[in-house]
């Protein structure tokens, strides 16, 4: 029972180093709530400044507020939805946002940021079977 | 690569605050390490948080705190716990490279 | 590619809520996607298997639909809240807390609850 | 510096009691989030049922979430949104949603459940002087 | 009603996973009751947490656990720590009454 | 109606993040409403006054612009947490506990936070 890396870890995109890895991570707190929205989003961009692979970034309990598009705090370079939907665009990141978890607190197409996606729970499962490493964020 | 690696665990609550980081040191296999972020990087600063570690089985071989959170809650300038080490957001990628599983506490 | 071994901590009380029934949803989705999956019932964690019969019997419907096997609970932390006498159902094994770490060290994931 | 009633104490509406006083309420905290919503509810339920006056129940931080018309939990009867909403048409007590603290959170008029009503974080302050008890839940 | 009320502290934490319930029993005036509400209805059930309130310089008056919390979580039939009552809702209004302030923890 | 003394009692860190915010917001408030408004920084809440020089400028500014002026600092949360020498502004008195224990029982309204 030791641990061995998944038999994936040899195929590589061409844009990551070498001794690259793929990350996963799971955001479990609201960004007003917790700093630890804020938190993810800067390992975020250091992974990929690192030439790290950047599998996908998955929301669930409260972090689903991650993706309101109405939210609108009064300094808009802390707005942490923003900020998110912007590491999308730049860097073509994939941010789902659980359906099951949004759907209990509102968080609907209609109101989903730029950048965000709906998705199943499967998505952070096999984020998780993709990834080499899981770092979760606000358990 | 068929040697396990060590463990990296990820502690965000003040030791004031909670029993997280207390909780954390119960669980800790020989070989892995602990890094201090968000408000638990107030027990960075106070030496008598880490009296208890004498304690318990098994002592992390690093004790890292997030400095960019240290920074954040006006502690850059303040001498941290002995042993205990500056890390920024470059070195907990690095880290996480380097130790598997992640357990965030 | 292998089952990966993916470890589910359960630490926390009842006043988070319905959080915890979706920390076991996330647990069922991945045995349903044929991981290696096991729960670990640590310090506040084991106050939600004394939460009455009812309870542990809906818990435990689940877990068996879901055919989640590896189901561990901290001796140390039952003991510590005074529910050293907590009768358990036999898919639920509790081990002492050494023999949790040594679990742990084998994971591929942890993930927090 | 001794705690002395308010002087409105003595001037009561005719519903109430003779020794019936007057209550606000803050709740801080989301309905999935934290168990403060209900115990909030179940404390307002009971202080009615005792004669008491419920001035206000306010919501305020993550507390703005339980006004959000678009949660949808699994199970209807442990719906906070709803139970709060009808606490305000069975009972007519009023449910004040901070405004700056909706807006950085995405609650608006549009996605307002019945029976909520946004307003100023004066609001509170207005409640807490009227009521001879403030009781805070999820701090 | 000239004399002052005593204040009512409401604690909702865990002892286990928070240290709020240390950190109000630190600030009790003489006459102040306890209430434990949500996951601070561990507490009560829990004898040995009540063991380092001799080192606190006020004891609280009356200790009360809300019953539908204790219920929820199936402690119902437990035994209570020594001096601790049980009260419903209609209890727990009825402490707001005779106390003020009510400061939740 | 006569002023009421309202006591906000701040007792959290920084991880809450902007919610520190919004707890002096509502204490602005109540002052504007010309309330006697108290604050009072035990526990964590102290370690937000050591974050440096300009986030207690910042904080500073606030309070002086909404004439709150009772701020209290209890110094056995203080030398808890090793900030004993912390040097604070004219504005904010460090009191023993069983100060704010007295001053809290003249409070008509306690809001955590």
């Amino acid at each position: 029972m030791h641990w061995r890396p998944p038999d994936d870890r040899t195929v590589r995109h061409a844009q990551y180093k070498e001794t690259a890895l793929k990350f996963a991570l799971l955001v479990l707190k609201a960004p007003f709530q917790h700093q630890a929205s804020a938190s993810a989003l800067a390992f975020a961009r250091a992974s990929l400044d690192q030439g790290h692979q950047l599998v996908r970034v998955f929301f669930y309990e409260e972090g689903v507020q991650n993706a309101n598009r109405l939210a609108a705090p009064s300094a808009p370079d802390t707005n942490l939805v923003h900020l998110w939907s912007n590491l999308a665009s730049e860097q073509g990141v994939d941010l789902v946002v659980c359906a099951s978890a949004g759907l209990r607190r509102g968080l609907r197409e209609a109101n989903l940021a730029p950048g965000f996606r709906i998705s199943g729970l499967g998505q952070l499962i096999e984020a998780t079977i993709i990834a080499d490493r899981l770092v979760t964020f606000g358990g | 690569m068929n040697k396990p690696l060590p463990a990296l665990h990820i502690v965000n609550k003040s030791p004031f605050a909670a029993s997280s980081l207390e909780q954390c040191l119960q669980r800790l296999a020989v070989g892995d390490s602990l890094l201090l972020i968000e408000d638990a990087v107030y027990a960075a600063i106070t030496e008598e948080i880490w009296d208890g570690l004498r304690t318990q089985p098994n002592k992390p071989a690093r004790i890292l705190a997030l400095s960019p959170d240290l920074c954040q809650r006006g502690l850059a300038d303040k001498s941290l716990a002995e042993g205990i080490e500056q890390v920024d957001y470059a070195g907990f990628v690095e880290l996480v490279t380097t130790h598997n599983p992640i357990h965030s506490w | 590619m292998s089952a990966k071994r993916i470890m589910f901590v359960l630490r926390n009380g009842k006043t988070a809520g319905p959080s915890t029934d979706e920390r076991i949803e996330v647990a069922m989705m991945a045995q349903a996607f044929d991981q290696e999956v096991h729960l670990a019932y640590l310090d506040d964690g084991v106050f939600t298997l004394a939460a009455g019969p009812d309870d542990l019997a809906a818990l435990l419907a689940k877990i068996e639909e879901s055919d989640i096997s590896h189901i561990w609970v901290e001796q140390q932390s039952l003991a510590e809240r005074g529910l050293a006498d907590l009768v358990l159902p036999d898919l639920f094994a509790v081990l002492d807390r050494h023999q949790i770490i040594e679990l742990m060290g084998q994971m591929h994931m942890v993930i927090p609850g």
